[in-house]
């Protein structure tokens, strides 16, 4: 993948995701966004320490591969928050502006906690070691460097590129408003699914080169993949409903909860949980979840939020042609 | 012109080992490297392919020997069991002793 | 030439045409494009067995040489189509969507020619040898080695990324249609003669640095890449309006067979006959015939298809100011 | 930073610079250009001498530093250049297409004064010594090595890539005119002011990481950094509006005068004066002037242009809201 | 910490040609290497500005002494006569001789 | 098959004095050499983060032990103060040794 796709298209699309969202902010304000945000958090918690329990029992992964893919399906990817966000705008459909405001916050939320209980499970571990061996001061500095770890990779993945560009541009998006972004549409607007669809063309060009990589991630994981997306990103969108969400806006929820992050995970968790198999996390969350994801899920939550919105479903033959543009 | 003996570490790892191994360099008292993306292949299988953070990164440091084997310890113990890494060590001839 | 244009345009380029000729072969079909294919894949076959003659007979230029240039202006180059689409868009001319099809059947067919004819010659020499002298192990791996070579270079330019992305999106083309091309034709339709000129302008800075490079082409092969194209661009652009093609249809059926492969030939010769020279016909193809094709030849074939097709000339004069744009 | 931007955007940049500057001056012609821009030429030398004086006996920088942060602050910055364009656009009001070409000119002239006083003043050294010792051939080679040095990079200054493309589109813009840019107007107008913004949120984070080194500049130069370009724009505008350029055409002087080089001064001086520290030039200029003359000094000079002008001030307030837009 | 002796085999070629250097790589059982683009000067000019094919590349082996023969002499066959190509054989130190 | 010794000179330099060095080798009728952008961290700092001009650059040169001497006075004399820049010398093996 050349570099010019690569580096420069994720920076290009979270800075058209943040100013998007925080023009549509100026709209609405910020009271309407508190409880959204609140819920999503909680249930971002709750998936992550749900998924782990799924894996480590039933999947049989060690605790380190087990807390990572838990954290991996936990988060939130805003790659495809994007291809969303222009399927919406092909169907006419608008989204609540501060749904980017809960991507940039849901980020680091269930990274920061499978860090946390990764690293009590093994000061735990090190603990008992210690208690029937003896005093070891290699095991105090082991003790040190973890909590250490955790408090450095929640500095760095709190002020991370991707969430100060998204604020950032959440920001500037809210500053300047609808008027001041007119001269720059044509590339944050008009542009944004062309992007895309070079994106994805590039991604799935990737993704195909990793076609032995996902044979090797084993039948349990290929099912938790789709089955687990497909559960969280129901719920989303239910729930939202329930709030109070537009029909888009619950789409776009329900996808936040659905989408495994496959850009910021590698590079949080290689550092934090460096036990874990890299290869299991990025193969299922880019091979898997996220063409599932965009491909079957999103038109599934799109006519689940039709319907419980009580409007008129959309032509799902129709769509099927038209998924990437 | 006179060379004098010192030390050329080479380090192969995946990208995201590279903040560790200069950490660990700086807990030497180094602070002079060089770096640079490559692509490879090793027993983590091919790497390079794909996003940036799925490279690999050389890192190369010239040193004095009595340092090379105090850093190459540290690194064998705490990034060979978890990262796609390789190491090397050679001789060579530098004229500036004082730099490293 | 930064890398962002170096490998991301090409690509860019050729989905480019292959949206545009699947969004217009869905509104003709496929069996139109059926005899202008056949028709351009023999022209393109017997040209590069006439260059080759004349490249080894007249230039006395050795086997390998003969192949690899006789191939390169055989092959067709996908730069230069594209130059021709935005000629012909900003002269309000439209052309057959199938001739995008025809350049990515044409991109393999003078490569697999010259590859199999010089395997032969290779063979025949090497069976000469083993005849003339004894049983020689080496040699019967040399034969070996030949065939398994074409075989799996022929595989190569098949499954070649080129083709893929050119027949992919033919094919994405030909599945959404005009409707389905209205989000994403700001970036694959507006910005598309954009792109071509900032292309362009690369590729005057890498042009200009071989000029050195020029100079030692020799004479000889000057002159074949400017009469060789002329020829060959004319009698496409002659026997496509016989076989009924439009008035740009004809023009860029007279480009494809004009034009050199710069891109491709190096990559697939490089492995194929690495025993030829690259600078040889890298230089000739991109620095002379290139720009020959596209500021000459171009407004030249244009004037013929005009008259052939009974239509008012362009103003030839007009033309020398707008041919870059 | 990555490649796709720190080497395209660039060029990019001075391409549409020059295609604009070319289309206006197609409008008004050479004449008028003449006055402006040999005015301009004495005012970057005037202001090139100013500079090492004050840097030289009130900073009491070395000869090498006071000549390279002259000459940095008595050149002219593309970037900068592509800011005030983009910002005049928004605000509505037009400038002289010619510009651009005093742009070009001006591009090398500093740097030719200041690394000719330095040769002059080394070479002065030499002579000094040699009188002083005796005969000594290195001396002679040290001079010989000044003097080829100087011409060496007059040629490349003159012939540099920057020059090069912004005279090329020039001149293209000239013949091409209005109507021959259409087609290409989507490249290189609408996306112009998108493609600054991302360009300045990458020079954001750049000058993010350099804040270390803004403390190291010292207290003399952060002034100068602030306080010349003032002095220098001002004049600028006012000189340009006696000279009769419309407010935005004195707007544009004003800033050509007040901006300071970054991307061309490390290139050219870093050869010809590379005894002076690149630390203290890139940093000022990047890290502390760019971002000044942008964010302050532009909206003044645009005042005070209105003023001269005799009209009606922006509304600085709602300005400052829209500055990066 | 004990460094056993190994070779360090630096093949730059033109990028074309490493497919071909993996390739006898492989038929020697050699699948650990590391690459990367390069630029350079030599006997076929100047190479790696323009288009990408048109680069050189570095491939880098740490292998045991006893392989090195078979490979240089495979190369130097094969792809001396065609490709802009050099190599040369350096000394270095590996801790886990395992591994290569 | 038989390996000749050689040198390897390796120079790591800011990127706007590789002309410079280039100049030095040809002015020792030197013309082979390989070049790469690398980053790095050495006495004046962080470098290769940032415009392509703030990169580092690595040259390296495989020659015959007698030009070694001339070319890293040459370097040493003209581009150690003012430039950012390191130096080492090796010792490789090569096949052909007419190409150096
Ligand atoms: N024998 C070798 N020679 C040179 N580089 C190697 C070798 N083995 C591994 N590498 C490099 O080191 C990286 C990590 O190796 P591994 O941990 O074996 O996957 C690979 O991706 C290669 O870039
Ligand atoms: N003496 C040398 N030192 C270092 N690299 C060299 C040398 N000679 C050639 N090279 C590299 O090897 C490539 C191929 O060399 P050649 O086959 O001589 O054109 C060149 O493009 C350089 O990158
Ligand atoms: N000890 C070292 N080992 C490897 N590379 C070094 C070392 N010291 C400096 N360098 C490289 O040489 C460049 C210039 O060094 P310096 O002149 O010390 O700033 C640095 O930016 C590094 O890329
Ligand atoms: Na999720
Ligand atoms: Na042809
Ligand atoms: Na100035």
């Amino acid at each position: 993948m050349p570099e010019a796709i690569s580096e420069f298209l994720p920076i290009y699309l979270l800075a058209a995701i943040g100013l998007h969202g925080g023009i549509e902010m100026r709209k609405t304000g910020f009271e309407e966004m508190l409880i959204p945000m609140v819920v999503a958090i909680g249930l971002s918690l709750l998936f992550t320490l749900n998924h782990y329990q799924i894996l480590r029992r039933l999947g049989k992964f060690n605790i380190f591969d087990s807390y990572a893919l838990a954290s991996t399906y936990g988060a939130v990817g805003a790659v495809t928050f994007s291809v969303g966000l222009s399927f919406l705008k092909n169907q006419g459909v608008s989204s609540e502006g501060y749904l980017a405001a809960i991507l940039a916050v849901l980020e680091p939320v269930a990274f920061i906690l499978a860090i946390f209980l990764t690293n009590m499970a093994v000061s735990k571990q090190i603990r008992t070691k210690k208690q029937s061996i003896s005093d070891d001061e290699e095991l105090d500095i082991g003790m040190k460097q973890t909590s250490t770890k955790l408090s450095q990779v929640l500095k760095e993945s709190i002020t991370g590129k991707a969430i100060v560009i998204l604020l950032g541009s959440i920001v500037i998006g809210y500053i300047i408003g609808k008027e001041g972004f007119e001269p720059i549409s044509i590339v944050f607007d008009e542009l944004f699914t062309g992007a895309i669809v070079i994106f994805m063309i590039e991604m799935g060009i990737i993704a195909g080169q990793r076609l032995e990589d996902i044979k090797k991630v084993g039948i349990f994981l290929t099912a938790f993949s789709v089955i687990i997306p497909t559960i969280n990103g129901i719920i989303g969108v239910l729930v939202s409903t329930a709030l109070g969400l537009s029909l888009g806006g619950a789409v776009m929820f329900g996808l936040l909860l659905a989408s495994a992050s496959f850009i910021a995970a590698p590079a949080v968790l290689r550092h934090a949980i460096p036990q874990a198999n890299p290869s299991l996390y990025i193969t299922s969350a880019l091979g898997i979840t996220f063409p599932y994801n965009i491909i079957v899920l999103l038109p599934i939550m799109f006519t689940i939020s039709t319907w419980v919105h009580g409007e008129e479903a959309i032509d799902l033959f129709n769509y099927v042609t038209k998924v990437f543009v | 012109m006179k060379l004098y003996d010192v030390k050329l570490l080479t380090i192969t790892c995946e990208i995201l080992a590279q903040k560790n191994v200069i950490e660990i360099l700086k807990n030497h008292d180094i602070t002079g490297y060089t770096t640079y993306e490559v692509e490879g292949n090793g027993a983590k299988g091919l790497r390079g392919q794909g996003f940036k953070n799925e490279k690999n990164v050389k890192v190369e440091v010239v040193m004095r020997e009595e340092k090379i084997s105090g850093v190459v310890e540290d690194i064998s113990r705490t990034l060979f069991p978890d990262f796609a890494i390789i190491l090397y060590v050679s001789d060579v001839g530098v004229v500036r002793t004082e730099k490293f």
